[in-house]
């Protein structure tokens, strides 16, 4: 329990939360001073500031991005890739237990090879 | 290889089990295949076992001691239990097959894929 | 998927190859490991020690003399490797709960309506009296024969979980040749509490032992009162009052096994015949 | 009775779940107090052994039915012929996970189920999988690890297929109870051989006289595939998603334990079991280092990246549980890889050593924040009565509460610090990137990805305006879900705040006991 700190320090690797949230916490303090000092108080509850700005369109339903069209660039670029995955994942077990067959097949293989 | 034919069983049992498992599309036959291989599995280990002219290791009314031989205990005593740890999965499993067919009509696991539909 | 297809038939084969080379290394039928052939006489099972080289030399050696028990696979059961048939029995009561739960539902959806009874005899539709009485007949005997097993499983062939099935079966035989489920949630009831019960005495005499370790076989030379008759070593005929805990831990799990079985049975056969009603019906 | 504690870790919850079907007649308030002392007994005896068994390096055993259960060899023949539970570091800290994951998984589900007569089975079942992960954890009995296999495995598929009357989970209990049923017959494959070869079932006499000739090498990879397969390796894991999602959100939680315990055992089975590299004839480590390694990276890019597509709320996080698997198998194939190396140990001890205790530090972490991510996911999935992140909005203003522990878990599994992830992810990424800088820099990216995905859980689900119409469930959050959450909560920030206390208690004397040559 002596060489107990409450830093970590293994091996070159050095990291101390407790001084980053003291760090943290300081610069939003400073931050919160800052603003009291400097910042506009024109924030008002009763008016329609707090409304979501929805592009001008009036009525509020559905003004979020559906979750599912969010990262639609990042999914498009790999479409190839996820029409693979996706076609793997396809709930079938035969296919689940096959691919735990091959794996040891070709675990095997390394054995017969001298490599394992 | 006279020797060997009960550890060629064995592997035929595994071989035919994991077969079926990997090719069957009937919830119940996959469970018949499980059961294939598990008493595969019970065969090797009661052929670990074995040795020929031996009698169970019971020692009520047993030849004498002179001539006495006897099989290993263990294995038996493991499969044992895994002769009642593969009857308490089906079992499960059967019942699980049942509840599947109760809410989806059906027990081929073509049918039974997509995961599209969850929501 | 077709990679996945050829690819784990290939793979098959490929690991019954390996299997086939693997079990070409293995030690010969009939050649075990060890060199435990010869008792010679009796002083060969009396602390012998010196000349054992495996586990299973050491129990066919010293399991009559340690146990007092004749069927050293009962030993090996109940007394060296216990701890297995506590999971092996957990493994059953886990599933007899696991069942009870999921068909809880769908045992108690709607209200039994079973018309299996012909009102006119008294007796299920279907089976001739000869059958229904046969089995009447049958029953006793099956339940003395799994019982004789229960308690002879430490001189001669059986034990709990071959006793506790062999009772069980006549319960099978009960089912399907007249129908007794119609009080299913009775049956549900007392089926379980008699199940705990066999569990709680299993699990209850490993702690009696704990004095000096769970599961410790502590009546096993005590008094022939209480199980505990020092047997003679080698061949003898077997005495019913030897071994120790070792028959009351059999017959904890062979009331568990009958009861924990037939609860599986009731509950797979009740839905059974419900589905059937519920088909005829649309 | 200190020595006894071993065997009463086991014994007690299982004396408990085989008495509740008899107490749960006197009266449902009994009942849920006996559950709940007993996963408190086992929390506090699991806590009481730390002193001895984590600082001291002493090591427990018990051997099952002994005239003396402490003495290893009393017959003094070099081998032991009855069970033998061993407590070593690595035990203990799988232990503690498993039993606190198991007391707040108990106190979320006391609100969160149904107060039926069904409810019995269940506690039962909870009970026995904290069984059956205690048991595989403790034992050091290659037979009696399969039997507590099984009862995890099977208490593990009937939780799954608790809501038997929706539509799949049935099925989804169907295949993890195939799943696992076919991997502990390869399991017991395996076994058979090692007790062929050397006529006993004990880990550590094994381990003395292996020989590590083909068959011995058969065995291994017939009990490490599928075990790496329970665990939810690619590309084995496709069950994992599938099953996760339809179990109720208490034994989902759970069930991240149970993957877990899994890879408990292969760690287990490489080091303690086949694990020799000062011996001239061995297994190749380093090739068995880049079997892990590979299917680790496999795990962890392709689970975060069929994450980030799902719009299911749980199959996105039971994919992330397939990525996370991933920076353990990394961090400890690493470890592997270089335990044997030809320098004498001098890059294991600069680098190795380091990886090992990051992929095992991350078990736990992952166990604790991928608890309570599901826990939360059990809220949201109420409240709107869907899984569908689509169908969900603006939660954060009714559940604050819920909000907050989401954000730290979230915050925990992308690594953000000063949270508990960041503390584990740390010492992967710089001690693998003096191994391989390519997969150091994979594993910075799918914790980017990891982020990305959770931001969409948080945007969709939390953010945005009120709206009552589409909540389904308006009950306040009982006391119960709070406590389970809580709990889960504070030991995530508590493990981030303070990395090094848990490392010199807990995680380095779990390295320790598995390495032990160098």
């Amino acid at each position: 329990m002596n060489n107990v700190h409450f830093s970590l320090d293994i091996t070159g690797i050095f990291w101390n939360p407790i001084a980053l949230v003291i760090i943290f916490a300081a610069i939003m303090i400073l931050i919160f001073i800052w603003g009291r000092i400097s910042f506009n108080r024109d924030y008002n509850e009763k008016t329609a500031q707090v409304k979501p700005f929805n592009s001008g369109n009036v009525e509020e339903i559905d003004y979020n991005v559906q979750s599912s069209n969010l990262y639609w660039g990042f999914r498009r670029a790999l479409s190839g890739f996820y029409t693979r995955m996706i076609e793997y994942h396809d709930g079938d077990l035969n296919n689940y237990l096959k691919w735990m067959v091959i794996i040891v097949a070709l675990c095997l293989l390394l054995v017969s090879g001298g490599f394992l | 290889m006279g020797n060997y034919f009960l550890y060629v069983t064995v592997v035929l049992l595994i071989f035919i089990g994991v077969t079926a498992l990997l090719y069957k599309k009937n919830l119940i036959k996959i469970v018949i295949a499980l059961n294939i291989v598990e008493s595969g599995l019970n065969l090797f280990f009661l052929t670990l076992a074995y040795r020929p002219g031996g009698t169970a290791p019971i020692f009520t009314l047993a030849p004498g001691l002179e001539e006495l031989k006897m099989v290993l205990p263990t294995p038996q005593a493991l499969i044992l239990t895994n002769i009642v740890i593969g009857f308490a999965t089906s079992a499960l499993m059967l019942t699980l097959a049942i509840m599947t067919y109760r809410n989806n009509k059906t027990l081929d696991i073509q049918k039974l894929r997509g995961v599209e539909d969850h929501d | 998927m077709k990679v996945g297809s050829i690819g784990s038939f290939l793979s098959l084969f490929l690991i019954v190859g390996f299997l086939f080379v693997g079990i070409s290394r293995l030690h010969p039928v009939g050649e075990p490991l060890g060199n435990r052939d010869v008792f010679k006489d009796r002083n060969s099972l009396v602390t012998d020690t010196s000349n054992v080289d495996t586990m299973d030399d050491y129990f066919l050696r010293n399991g009559q003399r340690e146990t007092g028990s004749n069927n050293i696979v009962a030993s090996v059961v109940f007394d060296y490797r216990a701890f297995d048939t506590l999971g092996e029995a957990t493994v059953l009561f886990l599933v007899v709960s696991s069942i009870s739960m999921l068909l809880y539902t769908a045992l108690k959806q709607k209200k039994m309506v079973l018309e299996l009874k012909d009102p006119e005899t008294g007796f299920p539709k279907n089976m001739t009296r000869i059958v229904s009485n046969g089995a009447y007949l049958m029953y006793p005997m099956i339940l003395a024969f799994g019982v004789y097993l229960v308690a002879h499983g430490h001189i001669s062939p059986g034990g709990g979980f071959q006793g506790g099935a062999v009772m069980a079966s006549g319960t099978a035989l009960l089912l399907v040749s007249s129908y007794i489920t119609n009080h299913i949630k009775n049956t549900y009831k007392i089926f379980s509490f008699y199940e705990s019960l066999g569990l709680t005495i299993f699990i209850g005499l490993g702690f009696a032992g704990i004095g000096v370790s769970f599961l410790f076989n502590f009546l096993a030379d005590f008094s022939p009162l209480f199980l505990g008759r020092i047997i003679n070593l080698g061949p003898n005929p077997g005495f019913l009052n030897s071994a120790g805990i070792l028959p009351i831990l059999s017959l904890a799990i062979g009331i568990e096994v009958f009861f924990g079985l037939s609860i599986i049975l009731v509950s797979l056969f009740h839905l059974s015949r419900k589905e059937e009603n519920t088909l005829q019906k649309y | 009775m200190i020595k006894h504690i071993p065997i009463l870790l086991i014994a007690i919850p299982l004396l408990a779940a085989f008495m509740l079907p008899i107490i749960g007649r006197i009266g449902i308030k009994v009942r849920d107090l006996v559950v709940l002392m007993v996963l408190l007994t086992v929390n506090f005896l699991l806590f009481y052994i730390i002193p001895e068994v984590a600082l001291n390096g002493k090591v427990m055993y018990y051997v099952v039915g002994a005239v003396d259960p402490s003495a290893l060899h009393p017959e003094s023949l070099g081998f032991p012929i009855r069970i033998v539970l061993k407590i070593d570091g690595f035990s203990l800290f799988m232990g503690i996970i498993s039993a606190v994951v198991a007391l707040s998984a108990f106190l979320y589900s006391q609100s969160y189920i149904k107060n039926d007569e069904r409810k019995s089975y269940y506690q039962i079942l909870l009970m026995l999988m904290l069984v059956g992960m205690l048991g595989l954890e403790l034992t050091n009995d290659l037979f009696n690890f399969f039997v507590f296999m099984e009862v995890l495995s099977i208490s593990c598929a009937a939780l799954v297929a608790y809501n038997t009357e929706e539509r799949h989970p049935p099925y989804a209990g169907y295949k993890y109870m195939l799943i696992s049923a076919i991997a502990t017959s390869f399991l017991l494959l395996g076994i058979g051989f090692c007790y062929a070869q050397y006529g006993s079932f004990n880990m550590d006499y094994i381990h003395s006289k292996m020989q590590h000739n083909l068959i011995d090498k058969m065995a291994m990879i017939f009990m490490i595939i599928p075990l790496a397969m329970k665990a939810g390796a690619i590309p084995m894991h496709m069950w994992v998603p599938d099953t996760y999602s339809e179990a109720p959100a208490p034994v989902t939680a759970m069930l991240v334990t149970a993957s877990q315990a899994s890879l408990y055992a292969l760690f287990r089975f490489s080091f303690s079991l086949y694990g020799n590299p000062v011996s001239s004839v061995s297994i190749n480590y380093n090739t068995l280092g880049w079997i892990i390694i590979t299917l680790g990276v496999l795990s962890m890019f392709i689970g975060v990246t069929m994450a980030l597509v799902q719009h299911d709320v749980k199959r996105l996080m039971a994919f992330h549980a397939v990525s996370q698997t991933g920076y353990m198998l990394l961090g400890v194939g690493v470890g592997i890889a270089v335990y044997a190396a030809a320098d004498g140990g001098s890059s294991f001890n600069a680098y190795g050593k380091v990886a090992m205790t990051g992929g095992i530090f991350h078990i736990m972490n992952h166990a604790f924040y991928k608890g309570l991510l599901f826990l939360t996911s059990g809220v949201i999935v109420r409240r709107f009565g869907t899984r569908n992140l689509d169908k969900m909005i603006g939660l954060a203003h009714r559940d604050t509460f819920t909000a907050v522990a989401f954000i730290i878990g979230a915050m925990a599994i992308a690594g953000i610090p000063p949270f508990n992830g960041f503390a584990s992810k740390i010492l992967i990424y710089e001690s693998v990137y003096k191994f391989s800088p390519l997969l150091s820099v994979i594993a910075m990216f799918v914790s980017v990805l990891t982020l990305a995905s959770f931001v969409k859980v948080f945007y969709s689900a939390f953010l945005g305006p009120r709206r009552d119409d589409l909540i389904v469930d308006k009950s306040p959050l009982p006391f119960g879900m709070k406590a389970g959450m809580g709990i889960l909560c504070v030991l995530v920030v508590l493990l981030g705040l303070f990395p090094d206390v848990v490392i010199e208690t807990l995680v380095k004397p779990a390295v320790s006991a598995l390495v032990t040559i160098r």
